[in-house]
């Protein structure tokens, strides 16, 4: 039975209660507490993050369990794939990361019993994360709405947390979009529990026919998760968002939380409807796809703010996610190199992006901006710095070695094999744009010039940015077994290709 | 014509006319009343999927309808946190535009759009 | 009966009138009154729609908690003297909006109508389930048993939603307590209302709690009046709402999610595991759970209206 | 008897229904604030107190009969409160001018 309790399916219960936990007990603690809470919980999470990975790489097979003893349909079953354990895995570290170089700036001030900024981040940091672990783990495309609710509850918060106006009005724009964006897949799920009386996904996938309602449904929920996604034209909250937010959580922002939605994308078209014969449907996210790559790569070269820059730059590489439609579906023999591409370039981005926002925040803590103009020679006062932002924008670029590289690569052997050329020209394409505004970072920096520090970056922090870039290059090494892994519970099939 | 028809006509038309509010009203705090109509015309399809649902000595389905209990919790949750939005940004900006015009330019240096 | 099908469609028009009203509007006030009136009339459609459960939900917060949020909003944005309005929408927009939102409506209309046949339901499997529970409101066993992990949830975005509102105050602000509800001078009608409202009004709350396990009603429904109550109880002046940082307050705001969750855990040792209830025992663990949440809500709901803290108030 | 108690239900209802028709047509033609607010307080005084007065034979138990009568009492309770607020917030704005 695929809603039975699997042996190890307990841990995907205690992955979620954890930060849940962690949430209730800052909220009720407050002040110091809050940080302390946080922190102790970031190496609990991560410890089971990496036991539901041992798990499913141990049994071979999703792990699986039926939350109060009620299987699907009636209850909700939670199941971890092999895509599920590594973006666990994935979200810990980040999580940990960004938790560990946040303290400097989020800690309550002395004399101080609680204070507004610091209460908020630890919080909605440790709510981010439940979030995430619900919509890595949940089988329920409710459930999952309540998830997805969650992460914009814990998100938005985040953007304005310094509290000037323009991060106001970023925070209600993507708070608009975000509601939107739930309504519409809440809707979804009405009309696939109207058609099928289940919102199990596993049950969903054996029971969908290509109905009116159930394409009606498919194309509210892809809509309503393009616009969380930011996918372009949906795209015009993300940068004002995104660039305002403090860098740590810019990091969990934009390394993580739009990947959530996303994740759901991959839920709904490979795992809902792997059945429904939609090659145009991979066409038209493909074609989106490579639009946001070339429009946020253009825009990026644009952008006078460092912080800026890269968050154009996520819209560009969120674009390469959406190649995964045309090029994982079916099965085909290139659809596997897809589905790794794709699922890659979930991970190189994450750690990529992530390191390079934590890496400007430092740069904008230590020279008082992040005019991309005013970096001649920053890089020999802050060599580390800038390695991680060019290790970062080596996979950005898509060159070896990194996680980039390997996901550019897999995603152009997937495009040739199947004879779309079109989107193999995108991603060279996407790449060369990269390496332009990656080079507008580094280029002056490296020059000659004397740029004054308000303060020396704490090592720190420095390393810890560092770390996850070279997360991001190591992928590029990941072994064959990796995309073995990555291949567990993957529902391979099925339907006219 | 069955009240559950109705219903659904009505959620039907609620849902498009808030989709039309939300795109055409430029004022944040009427795109959040547009919002929460779109979201009661969800809600009534799920009314209706549970009317249609009536069986086992049930006059309904209860699992539809409990979500839209869920989900009636969750609107209301979005509309505060909207309003304190909407309330903050109007008093330390003195108005509430979300033209993104306003705040990021392709060379934005955090000021508004006077005097180059 | 025939008159039943007529009412029903004056019913079904009247609240479509007043949806357009609420998007036509010119004025924010005139639009968030349509919204409340709108909300009330949905609850009848609900019960219509045999929906006891919901209609009682929307009555007390789509129409009356989430209407005092925005009238209460349009007033302090009218008294703030912010511009209000945006630059207004050009015609063609309104022309593509206009087609889209038809065609939106239209097509979901026809999906509606044609969802397939046999009509899908889970209700044999939520009956089966009953007995289990000792409950007779099956909407209380869905939300308190079967898909408890999702209310659970929902606790939470209550608690997230809340940090978020506090998360806009001023920084000088943190710890104080939100500016009154209303900002009204206290007023001898208003107070001799809430004198004799209030109490009742309290009974009356409690009373849907207790009775939900079996009949329409149950936590929510009932902390929700109680949420009721105690807005107007501010607004009268006759309490003024608590710092932020009460530790009472805090630990009613998250008390409800809080027994939840280790009832949850707890049934590992006790049930078939995260979230299960031992057989037998399940009703008294259950309204042992519902009556935290109940106390979660009424205090939520309130301070979710009431806003950030203030720097004027609560000193 | 159950004939003349449905005859008087049907009377006391229609009379309420003309009350309230009454109260909406003051509403909506009548010149100013205060005079509105008179029109109203009829239609939900009399108007409702007289449709409760119609159901109550058919209530079918006294509970049922009591919460009609709460029902009539609370509205009025609000109501006359909320006309009242609404007077002087009249009378504070013509105050002002």
């Amino acid at each position: 039975m695929m809603g039975a309790t699997t042996p190890g399916g307990f841990l995907l219960v205690l992955a979620i209660l954890l930060p849940v936990g962690g949430v209730l007990l800052s909220f009720v603690l407050g002040g110091r507490f809050a940080e302390r809470v946080a922190l102790a919980v970031t190496p609990l999470g991560l410890a089971l993050a990496l036991a539901i990975a041992a798990g499913v790489a141990h049994s071979g097979q999703p792990l699986v369990y039926a939350v109060g003893g009620h299987p699907p349909p009636l209850g909700i079953a939670l199941r971890a794939d092999g895509i599920s354990a590594v973006m666990l895995v994935a979200a810990a570290l980040i999580f940990a990361a960004s938790g560990f170089y946040a303290r400097a700036k989020f800690s309550t001030p002395p004399g101080v019993a609680e204070s507004r900024a610091p209460l908020t981040f630890w919080i909605m940091l440790q709510a981010i994360w439940a979030a995430l672990t619900i919509v890595f783990v949940s089988g329920d495309l409710f459930n999952l709405y309540v998830a997805l609710e969650l992460l914009t509850f814990a998100a938005v918060p985040l953007v304005c947390i310094d509290g000037r106006p323009e991060t106001l009005a970023a925070a209600l724009r993507y708070l608009l979009f975000a509601l939107f964006g739930s309504i519409c897949y809440l809707l979804g799920a009405a009309l696939f529990f109207g058609a099928y009386g289940t919102l199990d996904i596993a049950l969903l996938a054996q029971r969908v026919h290509p109905l009116p309602a159930v394409w009606a449904a498919a194309a509210l929920m892809t809509a309503g998760l393009l616009a969380k996604t930011a996918l372009f034209p949906l795209h015009l909250w993300l940068p004002p968002a995104h660039a305002n937010a403090p860098a740590a959580a810019s990091a969990v922002l934009s390394g993580l939380v739009v990947k959530g939605s996303f994740f759901l994308l991959l839920r709904l078209w490979f795992y809902v409807l792997p059945g429904l014969p939609a090659p145009a449907v991979g066409a038209v996210l493909g074609t989106l796809g490579s639009a946001a790559i070339l429009f946020g790569s253009v825009l990026a070269l644009r952008q006078a703010r460092l912080k800026l820059l890269i968050a154009y730059s996520t819209i560009a590489q969120i674009g390469y996610l959406f190649l995964i439609f045309p090029l994982a579906s079916g099965a085909h023999s290139w659809s596997a190199d897809g589905w790794s591409g794709g699922v890659m370039q979930i991970l190189a981005h994450a750690f990529a992006k992530a390191a390079m926002f934590l890496a400007a925040g430092l740069l904008a803590e230590s020279l008082g901006h992040d005019q991309i103009a005013k970096l001649t020679g920053a890089a020999r006062k802050m060599p580390l710095t800038f390695l991680t932002l060019g290790l970062g924008g080596l996979s950005l670029m898509g060159l070896p070695p990194s996680g980039g590289f390997a996901a550019k690569w897999l995603m152009l052997r997937a495009s040739v094999a199947s004879g779309q050329w079109l989107w193999a020209l995108v991603i060279l394409a996407g790449g060369l744009l990269a390496a332009g505004y990656v080079y507008r970072i580094l280029a002056p920096a490296l020059g000659d010039g004397a740029v004054a520090l308000k303060a020396p970056p704490q090592r720190g922090r420095e390393a810890v940015a560092l770390s996850l870039a070279l997360v991001a290059v190591a992928l590029g090494f990941a072994p064959n077994s990796f995309f073995d892994f990555i291949e567990i519970g993957r529902p391979i099939v099925m339907g006219t290709p | 014509m069955t009240p559950a028809v109705l219903a659904g006509l009505v959620g039907a038309a609620v849902v498009g006319l808030g989709l039309y509010g939300l795109i055409v009203d430029p004022q944040p705090l009427r795109k959040l009343l547009a919002f929460n109509l779109i979201g009661s015309g969800v809600f009534l399809i799920f009314g209706i999927v549970a009317r249609r649902g009536a069986a086992a000595g049930f006059e309904f389905d209860p699992v539809p309808q409990a979500m839209v209990i869920t989900g009636i919790v969750v609107a209301f949750a979005a509309s505060a946190l909207a309003v304190a939005l909407i309330l903050r940004l109007s008093e330390t900006s003195g108005g509430v535009s979300l033209d993104p015009a306003v705040w990021t330019k392709p060379d934005d240096k955090g000021e508004k759009g006077d005097g180059q | 009966m025939n008159l039943l099908p007529i009412i029903d469609v004056g019913l079904a028009l009247l609240v479509l009138g007043i949806a357009t009203w609420t998007i036509a509007a010119r004025e924010v006030f005139g639009a968030v009154v349509g919204y409340v009136v709108y909300g009330l009339l949905l609850s009848l459609v609900w019960v219509r729609l045999y929906a006891p459960d919901v209609a009682l939900t929307e009555a007390a917060v789509g129409g009356g908690v989430t209407g005092v949020l925005l009238l209460t909003a349009g007033a302090r944005l009218r008294s703030g003297g912010g511009k209000e309005a945006g630059e207004a929408t050009g015609l063609p927009l309104r022309v593509v909006a206009a087609v889209l939102s038809l065609l939106v409506a239209l097509g979901l209309a026809a999906v509606v109508l044609f969802l397939p046949e046999p009509p899908a339901t889970l209700a044999p499997e939520a009956r089966a389930g009953l007995a289990a529970t000792g409950l007779g409101n099956p909407i209380t066993a869905v939300l308190i048993s079967y898909r408890s992990f999702d209310t659970m949830l929902e606790k939470i975005v209550l608690v997230l939603a809340l940090t978020g509102v506090w998360s806009v105050a001023a920084d000088g602000a943190w710890g104080r307590a939100p500016a009154p509800i209303g900002r009204m001078a206290p007023d001898g009608a208003l107070t001799l209302l809430t004198q004799t409202l209030a109490p009742l009004g309290i009974v009356v709350g409690l009373h849907i709690f207790w009775v939900g396990a079996d009949a329409p009603g149950g936590a929510f429904q009932g902390g929700a009046l109680l949420a009721a109550m105690w807005m107007i109880v501010m607004m009268a002046r006759l309490a003024e709402a608590p710092r932020i940082d009460a530790r009472w307050l805090r630990l009613a705001l998250i008390a409800g999610p809080a027994v939840f969750f280790l009832a949850g855990l707890a049934g590992v040792a006790w049930g078939d595991g995260f979230f299960s209830y031992p057989p037998g025992f399940a009703k008294p663990i259950i309204l042992f759970i519902e009556a935290f949440m109940l106390l979660t809500i009424a205090v939520t709901l309130p301070m979710l209206v009431a806003g950030p803290p203030s720097k004027g108030a609560g000193r | 008897m159950s004939f003349a108690l449905d005859v008087f239900s049907l009377a006391a209802i229609g009379a309420g229904a003309f009350f309230f028709f009454a109260g909406m047509v003051g509403l909506l033609r009548f010149p100013d604030s205060l005079t509105r607010l008179h029109a109203l307080t009829k239609a939900d005084n009399l108007g409702l107190g007289l449709v409760v007065l119609g159901l109550l034979p058919q209530a079918g138990s006294l509970l049922a009969a009591l919460k009609l009568i709460i029902v009539w009492v609370l509205v009025l309770l609000s109501g006359a409160a909320t006309s009242q607020m609404i007077g002087r917030a009249l009378r504070k704005g013509e105050d002002r001018k």
